[in-house]
């Protein structure tokens, strides 16, 4: 069915009795083509791509729980493609290009919103540090402005520019960087990839994979049965060691959480997205009027969907160092992601040593906003069998040949990324 | 009725009506009493309609009497006060209170917004998803803002918060969340047991339910018993009672957050005081006696103003003397909501009618009914006739299929009690369903934590005082103390019986949560859309997703989600709780860490006296270092550095240095131990010596840099920079205890044991020469360059003297104990004086190493190697250290990396800018050509012009080619020349001299 | 999260900084780049209990070795780490 | 030639303003600023902690802490630092590094923190309401009794903290080691945090 101002009309007319289900509810079948495990943003996005762009549609994605029931629906929304090493730029440039044709692609109002963002510096080599990435993203043809205190005080004159134990000095925009609807990102995916025939499958856990004699994998075993596969893809962002351990996998990737945090709602009070240079905080306002915020990984490995209070403090502070006018609004709302968090702080998408299994982890904290890109190039890759352009420095073996892809500078350390 | 306020009961109540307070409400004055909330003094002078919908701009009254409240919300104060959403059910009145209701425009009476009710038909759950697609560029111009402008409820200051705040640590045995019977009882028995108790009541009277209910304790009034048992507690020396505390959260290792609204009852927090405090408690045991909240029945019209929790109209009557109706109707499911009938009839109002959705009504209720000329009518309520003025009249569909009508102001609704679960469940524990009181009840707490009384699904009152001593005996048992704890007190429970009744079909919105305007056909609408997950349904319609976060809404929409699958509520579940339990200021959470007190600040030991100097101070990491020291006349920065580098490269000047880290390393193995830490070797380092070290991370790349000099046979001195002081301490306790434990090494840091200033320029020797003893021989046999070694000084105290250069000049630095760091930097000043010294910050430090090719943070970034930074050369090749293996990986040895290499503009007068990107002369940028970038410049006086360093691909092999400065976020494009990036004389005979 | 410090007694989580899984072992001088590979960068990242190093950092500077489980942060032992004292460690 | 005097300077002598400050009344808080003491930091060679305490016990009468303990000796405290190591606090000189060297030649590294911390003084009615404000220990007097001691963080600043004896009245005395360059602004948070009990403020020569 398709979703307009006039189907909504019409459906009014008839109390929104004739709506039908925004996804199949499907029913494993005996075999697959691709079978995609995790229902998350990636996960549906790369079966849309197989689909719509690839052309391969006996596509099943498996969901252990209900479709965007991990990271996708437990994030801070936003979309960026300001990063500052090959590898990064081109692919989340991607990414943020299919962001911009998003709604229309999948016939779903995702909520793209080109609002801005902007990262503040608060000393010189911290500007220094914003113009190389900056340059970077002119150089890679992305958006990009350096903006000085002044640029900013009118942007955003109700920051603290008084009395701040860091004043900020100015800040790196990029304009069409924002935030998105993330559980509509989710189900307009769902809604397209099955309209193309793709099957989604909730409440089905990968329990194992089966191989074949030469050890290529086969299909999976699963809470539903036995379902086979021509490939399988991993796109299970939080949960990745622990299914890759199923195939005999180690991964350079540890399990983080990171909070996140949305005030009462109220009118609208802060225009773009925002992130402090001399704190753990960075903030936006959603649609409903909820200031959605965050900051840093509460630092220690951890599968459990909860975050500490400490953090939730240092973020707090953060927040009041820079803009004490939210000292009264109230924290209305606390969660916890489960974040891969890979060892040079970037991702992974790549062939296993394990023939017939795929990769896509490692997302640290930028699986929302590569969402369409990560579907886009994952399906690239298990349709094609060789990485998509902007993928190729994502590859396993980079730890063991030196190929690091570091934005941070922080090495071998994931939680400090 | 008193005076002015119209539907104020002339007794009873908790209300002290010999202090009146005024207070305004949408610009109109009222008048109130001490021991009023802002919501029972409203009620109390007739006002109905208190606030908007979110959605539908729907008028609404208030719903109950507590921190569930969905629809009171009010902006309370104003100016840089103003608190939006503010709970009038939990707004303590105080004198001159203003409040202002919101989401609408112009007025609450006439809010154009409420238009939005014609569009309702296409304004159901999700509808955004469906449209405002096309065109797209419409969407951040057009559509988003208005959808922006009219979402959201109040309005925030908008400026900085004036209050303060601050965070605190509490520790006990035994922590109680509420006061009502259960949680007195728990408190009691722990407090007699021996236990450390903090009992945290929400409210700002102990109490909970005795406070509206009242009831029969151990023979005495509730009131008489409450007043004896708060007296038993605050004699006891080792239980802390707190009001206005909410618990909020529960963390891991037995650690909880609380409120406390120091405060919020007073116009402004009186000076010194804080407005709110965050309390961190640290709890052997937690007794969750958090009471249980009414739950409404989802009807059509449910909404209308005048329509009220049972237990709400109970408690206004009750507790406050306050009359939200004159003749009321009861519509319940239960038997607990009757005795709002009985506390109604008590305070002489009017009974309407009772619609009791049960096959049955007990005798008694019966004759109640009789003896006081009411009906009692079996069904349930099907619409609401009234508007924002109130209720008029109720449509009852009898059970049976017949219809009635029954005038009224007012509408009490009970559909049951559901335990306050969210403080069980925080940890991911699901609460479990118990079909005789059709409510989830607290499942798979914590550790150490029990939920005690109406909490855990015991309603009455005998049950809650008995089940709260058990489990405060239990709690105090379990923490340690088992004193004598006496008997629990009695009192005999009330019946509760109770048919499940969560909707009834009919014509008309019936809603579900009342703030987001979700009404059951969008949750039906979810259902058939595939929403049907619990998750999914809270996120597709928003349910529960208010500022009361689902608290009167949850169990209710999933139950109606439950039989729209057909499937058993237990089975439909619950979402996951999320703290925390109801709204905290951001600024509580923040404390004084906020504006100057964001961060501790640390001060060298000069900082004082470049002060008074005038220095512009820079941050750096947590320290305020002096920038540079102008000067009269001094037009700008740069003429300052320039002035204080030249000083330095022909007379001398100093700086202070203080903040390297320093570390004493001392041990029989303190060499072998730093041979394995560095790249290069210092077991071999001489007695008396210093030496550059170079440590790398483990996979290779650099990680620290630094002087390190051997005091004695088993003392090393190492200094790290600045900004890795700590780590780079952390890092050599690793390797101490958990990688080489069989050394024999101490570590202690000495940052702030010495004040340390650098010493540096021609005429050092000079200045030295007046201020260190003359017995020290100074001359360059005597103390050559990379000597370090204890001198006197004249006056009589010891320095450690290094001779080190950052500069590239002849250059020392001196350390002393911290305490003389301010006598040393006037001293300095005074040794110096013949010599024309010059104090210089770190802007000129910064100039000197660039142009003496020194590699420094913006080269050390994380990624490079040491051969990238040129110093592959002190790599020993005869050990082991850390970071030796993977520094050989292929990537990392690649002959095209980006490496140190100076920078200068072709055209001498051009300033060159860090973040400048390299690309080959005569090309177009692109990915593909981005071969490096400028990472450090200064203005080289030196060199008279701008210089700088880069890192660029083979730069190394490019010495004097031309390259491009691309630029574009500056919108800069220039050449620049590769060339050596020791600019300052290179074969170092000025720092060896 | 509390840590009980063997030194100093249970301590609020503030004071401690996190490195990571304990069980790699530094290879010898010589094993080779695959096991320092493996040591530097693949992890077992374990759902459950897990060995973890940890430094009381804020406190007594000693580095300790946590016993916790990763889906609940239950801490179930903590050791110092061999030479976090000055005891004999080793031949 | 000129002279050159070497005036020590504490590192609170800019922000300590002897008096009263915050509310007013009977101050709930004094805290006063020791200046101007011998601090040595002594741990142990690897395998002489025996070495070390016997040589403490020789050298002080008391021997030193194992547990995280003030111990009074002789004429200085001896305050555990961590594992195997503890501070040497006095006056005078009797037994700053230079004196202590010999004794501590065979079994302990020594490291002169003279200079390097502040020691305040913490007392008053109010005394334990303020530090909790900065302290996430329990100094409830049945668990943190006098000659107590921990190496913690306040405000997320390192601090050595112990209960000396209490004053005639009965109240507890705490004393806190901070590091020199965060004296400063921990001293401003301290004032922050007592304002409401209202301060007396002070500095001293003597060792409580």
């Amino acid at each position: 069915m398709k979703y307009s101002i006039f189907s909504l009309a019409r459906a009014a007319l008839s109390g929104h009795k004739n709506w039908q289900r925004t996804w199949r509810d499907a029913t494993p079948k005996d075999r697959y083509d691709v079978v995609i495990i995790g229902g998350g943003g990636h996960g549906l996005a790369t079966a849309w791509f197989l689909a719509s762009e690839y052309g391969i549609k006996n596509v099943a994605v498996l969901e252990k729980g209900w479709i965007g029931s991990g990271n996708a629906g437990r994030n801070t929304t936003i979309i960026r493609s300001n990063y500052g090493l090959p590898g990064n730029t081109g692919f989340y440039e991607l990414s943020m290009k299919l962001w911009e044709r998003m709604e229309q692609d999948l016939n779903y109002n995702a909520m793209v919103s080109q609002r801005g963002v902007i990262n503040l510096y608060h000393s010189d080599a911290q500007r220094d540090a914003y113009a190389r990435r900056g340059n970077t993203m002119r150089i890679n043809g992305i958006d990009a402005e350096l903006l000085d205190l002044a640029a900013v005080k009118k942007m955003m004159p109700f920051l603290n520019f008084d009395n701040a134990r860091f004043p900020v000095q100015g800040g790196l925009l990029q304009r069409r960087g924002g935030t998105a609807r993330h559980d509509a990102v989710v189900w307009g995916y769902a809604h397209a990839a099955s309209g193309l025939g793709v099957d989604i499958i909730q409440n089905c856990e990968v329990t194992g994979f089966v191989r074949d004699a030469n050890g290529k994998v086969t299909g999976v075993e699963t809470s539903r049965g036995r379902i086979g596969a021509g490939k399988v893809g991993m796109a299970v962002a939080g949960s990745s060691s622990r299914v890759a351990e199923m195939a005999g996998l180690r991964l350079p990737i540890e399990s983080h959480v990171l909070q996140a945090f949305v005030s009462e709602a109220i009118k609208p009070l802060i225009p773009n997205v925002m992130t402090f240079g001399a704190g753990h905080f960075y903030v936006s306002q959603s649609d409903k009027g909820g200031l959605v915020f965050g900051g840093d990984i509460d630092g220690y490995n951890s599968y459990a969907q909860r975050g500490n209070l400490p953090v939730m403090e240092d973020v707090c502070e953060g927040g009041m160092a820079l803009m004490p006018m939210i000292g009264r609004v109230r924290l209305l709302r606390q969660w916890g992601g489960i974040m891969d968090m890979s060892m040079d702080g970037s991702p992974i998408i790549d062939k296993t040593p394990v023939d017939g299994l795929y990769l896509n982890a490692g997302w640290c904290y930028g699986g929302f906003k590569a969402t369409p890109g990560s579907g886009f190039v994952f399906a690239h890759l298990l349709a094609r069998d060789t990485p998509h352009e902007e993928a190729v420095r994502f590859r396993l073996d980079r730890f063991r040949t030196g190929a690091m892809i570091d934005e941070k500078g922080q090495g071998a350390q994931p939680n400090l990324h | 009725m008193a005076g002015g306020q119209t539907n104020r009961l002339n007794n009873g109540g908790l209300i002290d009506r010999s202090a009146p307070l005024n207070f305004r409400f949408d610009g109109k004055s009222f008048s109130g009493f001490e021991g009023d909330t802002l919501a029972s003094a409203l009620v109390a002078n007739g006002v109905k309609l208190v606030g908007r919908s979110f959605k539908y701009h729907r008028p609404r009254g208030i719903l109950t009497a507590g921190s569930e409240e969905p629809n009171a919300l009010v902006e309370l104060r104003t100016g840089a006060r103003r608190e939006p959403n503010t709970k009038a059910t939990t707004a303590e009145l105080y004198e001159g209170l203003e409040a202002a209701s919101q989401n609408r425009w112009p007025s609450l009476r006439f809010d154009v917004m409420s238009v939005n009710q014609l569009f309702s038909p296409i304004f159901v759950a999700g509808f955004y998803y469906k449209t405002f697609m096309w065109p797209a560029k419409f969407w951040e111009a057009i559509y988003e803002p208005a959808i922006r402008r009219a979402a959201g409820l109040g309005r925030a200051a908008g400026v900085a918060d004036p209050d303060h705040y601050d965070k605190a640590w509490a520790h006990c045995d035994v922590l109680i969340a509420g006061s009502g019977p259960a949680g007195l009882a728990a408190a009691l028995a722990a407090g007699r047991s021996g236990a450390r108790v903090i009992l945290c009541e929400e409210d700002f009277a102990f109490g909970g339910r005795l406070l509206s209910d009242g009831g029969t304790i151990d023979g005495l009034p509730a009131a008489e018993w409450l007043s004896r048992a708060l007296a038993e507690l605050a004699a006891m020396p080792d239980v802390r009672i707190l009001t206005r505390t909410t618990l909020f959260g529960v963390y891991d290792g037995g650690t909880y957050g609380a409120l406390e609204r120091v405060n919020d009852h007073m116009p402004s927090p009186p000076e010194h005081q804080v407005r709110q405090r965050m309390w961190r408690i640290v709890a052997k045991r937690y007794v969750v006696a958090a009471g249980a909240l009414e739950r409404p029945i989802v009807f059509a019209g449910n909404d209308t103003p005048g329509v009220m929790m049972a237990s709400a109209m109970r408690t206004y009557v009750g507790r406050y003397a306050a009359v939200p109706a004159k003749r009321i109707a009861l519509f319940t499911n239960n038997e607990d909501g009757w005795r709002t009938v009985e506390t109604a009839l008590g305070a002489g109002l009017q009974i309407a009618a009772v619609i009791d959705a049960r096959p049955d009504v007990s005798p008694s209720h019966r004759s109640l009914a009789s003896r006081n000329g009411f009906t009692v009518l079996h069904g349930s309520v099907s619409g609401v006739d009234g508007g924002k003025d109130g209720v008029r009249k109720i449509a009852v569909s009898l059970t049976g299929g017949a219809r009635a009508e029954v005038e009224a102001d007012g509408l009490a609704v009970s559909g049951g009690w559901n335990p306050a679960v969210g403080l069980t469940s925080y940890h991911r524990g699901r609460p479990k369903w118990r079909d005789d009181i059709a409510a989830f009840v607290p499942d798979g707490a914590p550790p150490g934590m029990v939920a005690a009384g109406a909490a855990n699904g015991d309603f009455g009152l005998g049950a809650c005082l008995a089940k709260g001593f058990a489990a405060g005996v239990a709690a105090a048992h379990g923490a340690g103390h088992s004193g004598k704890a006496g008997t629990a007190p009695v009192a005999n429970d009330e019946a509760f019986s109770l048919t499940p009744l969560w909707h009834v079909a009919g014509k008309g919105k019936a809603f579900v949560d009342y703030q987001h305007d979700v009404t059951a056909s969008d949750i039906e609408l979810a259902q058939r859309e595939g929403f049907e997950s619990v998750e999914h349904l809270k996120r597709y319609t928003t349910l529960g997703m208010a500022t009361d976060q689902g608290k009167t809404s949850n169990v209710a929409g999933l139950a109606i989600m439950a039989a729209v699958t057909g499937k058993s509520i237990p089975e439909t579940g619950t979402t996951i709780y999320r703290p925390p339990y109801v709204p905290v200021a951001i600024g509580a959470f923040a404390g004084h860490h906020r504006d100057e007190t964001f961060h501790a600040t640390r001060l060298t030991p000069s900082h004082h006296w470049a002060a008074e100097q005038g220095a512009v101070f820079v941050d750096t990491g947590l320290w305020k270092r002096a920038q540079w020291y102008p000067r009269a006349g001094e037009k700008d920065w740069l003429e300052s550095v320039t002035r204080e580098v030249k000083a330095v490269r022909s007379g001398v000047g100093f700086c202070d240095v203080s903040t390297l880290g320093k570390i004493d390393v001392h041990g029989l193995d303190a060499g072998a131990f730093l041979d394995r830490v560095y790249i290069n070797t210092f077991s071999n380092l001489a007695v008396g010596k210093a030496r550059y070290g170079l440590m790398l991370r483990e996979d290779g790349i650099v990680y620290d840099d630094g002087t390190t000099s051997r005091l004695a046979e088993d003392h090393y001195f190492l200094t790290t920079t600045t900004a890795k002081a700590g780590l780079v301490m952390q890092h050599l306790e690793f390797c101490r205890q958990v990688l080489f434990p069989e050394l024999d090494v101490q570590l202690t840091s000495v940052s702030d044991q010495w004040a340390q200033f650098s010493i540096a320029g021609p005429k050092t020797r000079d200045l030295l020469k007046e201020i260190v003893d003359p017995a020290e021989d100074l001359s360059n046999e005597g103390f050559p360059f990379m000597g370090a070694r204890e001198v006197a000084l004249r006056g009589g105290i010891k320095a450690r003297l290094f001779r080190i250069s950052f500069s590239g000049e002849m250059a020392f630095e001196i350390s002393v104990p911290a305490r003389y760091g301010e006598a040393m930097a006037r001293n300095l000043m005074l040794a110096g004086e013949p010599f024309g010294v010059t104090p210089y910050g770190t802007e000129a430090l910064g100039v000197m190493r660039i142009e003496k090719g020194h590699v420094a943070g913006p080269e050390l970034n994380g990624t490079t190697t040491a051969a990238d930074l040129g110093l592959g050369k002190m790599t020993s090749t005869k050990k082991d250290f850390i970071g030796r293996v993977m520094a050989g990986r292929e990537a990392l040895v690649a002959p095209d990396r980006q490496v140190v290499v100076g920078v200068k503009p072709t055209d001498r007068a051009r300033r060159l800018r860090s973040g400048a990107h390299i690309i080959p002369k005569g090309q177009t940028p692109g990915p593909g050509n981005d071969q490096g970038y400028v990472t450090s410049v200064c203005f080289s006086p030196t060199s008279d012009q701008w210089i700088g360093l880069a890192l660029v691909e083979r730069g190394r092999e490019r010495i004097g080619e031309i390259v491009h400065a691309h630029d574009p976020i500056r919108a800069e494009d220039y050449d620049v020349e590769l060339c050596n990036p020791v600019f300052y004389d290179p074969d170092g005979g000025r720092q060896r001299g | 999260m509390r840590i009980v410090c063997p030194f100093c007694g249970e301590r609020e989580l503030g004071e401690f900084t996190y490195l990571g899984d304990a069980k790699p072992v530094r290879p010898a001088a010589g094993a080779g780049a695959d096991a320092v590979y493996d040591y530097v960068y693949l992890r077992d990242n374990i759902a459950g209990v897990m060995s973890e190093n940890w430094y009381h950092g804020g406190g007594c500077r000693a580095w300790l070795k946590v016993t916790r489980n990763t889906l609940t942060h239950e801490i179930s032992a903590i050791e110092p780490a061999a030479g976090a004292g000055a005891a004999k460690v080793g031949a | 030639m000129a002279e050159f005097s070497w005036d020590v300077r504490s590192p609170l002598d800019r922000a300590l303003a002897v008096g009263r400050y915050g509310a007013r009344g009977d101050a709930g808080v004094t805290l006063t600023e020791i200046r101007n003491f011998d601090l040595v930091q002594v741990m142990a060679r690897r395998g002489k902690a025996a070495e070390m305490a016997k040589a403490a016990k020789a050298r002080f009468g008391s021997a030193a802490p194992k547990t995280p303990q003030a111990v009074q000796g002789s004429d200085a405290t001896l305050i555990w630092s961590g594992p195997d190591q503890f501070f040497v606090l006095s006056k005078g000189g009797k037994h700053a590094i230079g004196a202590l060297g010999q004794a501590f030649a065979q079994s302990a590294s020594l490291s002169d923190q003279s200079h390097a911390r502040v020691l305040i003084s913490v007392s008053g009615v109010k005394a334990r309401a303020m530090l909790a404000k900065l302290s996430s220990i329990d100094l409830h007097s049945g668990v943190f009794a006098v000659g107590a001691a921990a190496a913690t963080s306040m405000d997320h600043t390192s601090v050595t903290l112990w209960r000396g004896n209490d004053l005639a009245d009965g109240l507890a005395v705490f004393n806190v080691l901070v590091f020199a360059t965060f004296a400063e602004s921990l001293w401003h948070t301290m004032l922050d945090s007592a304002a409401e009990y209202g301060l007396a403020i002070a500095h001293s020569e003597q060792l409580a």
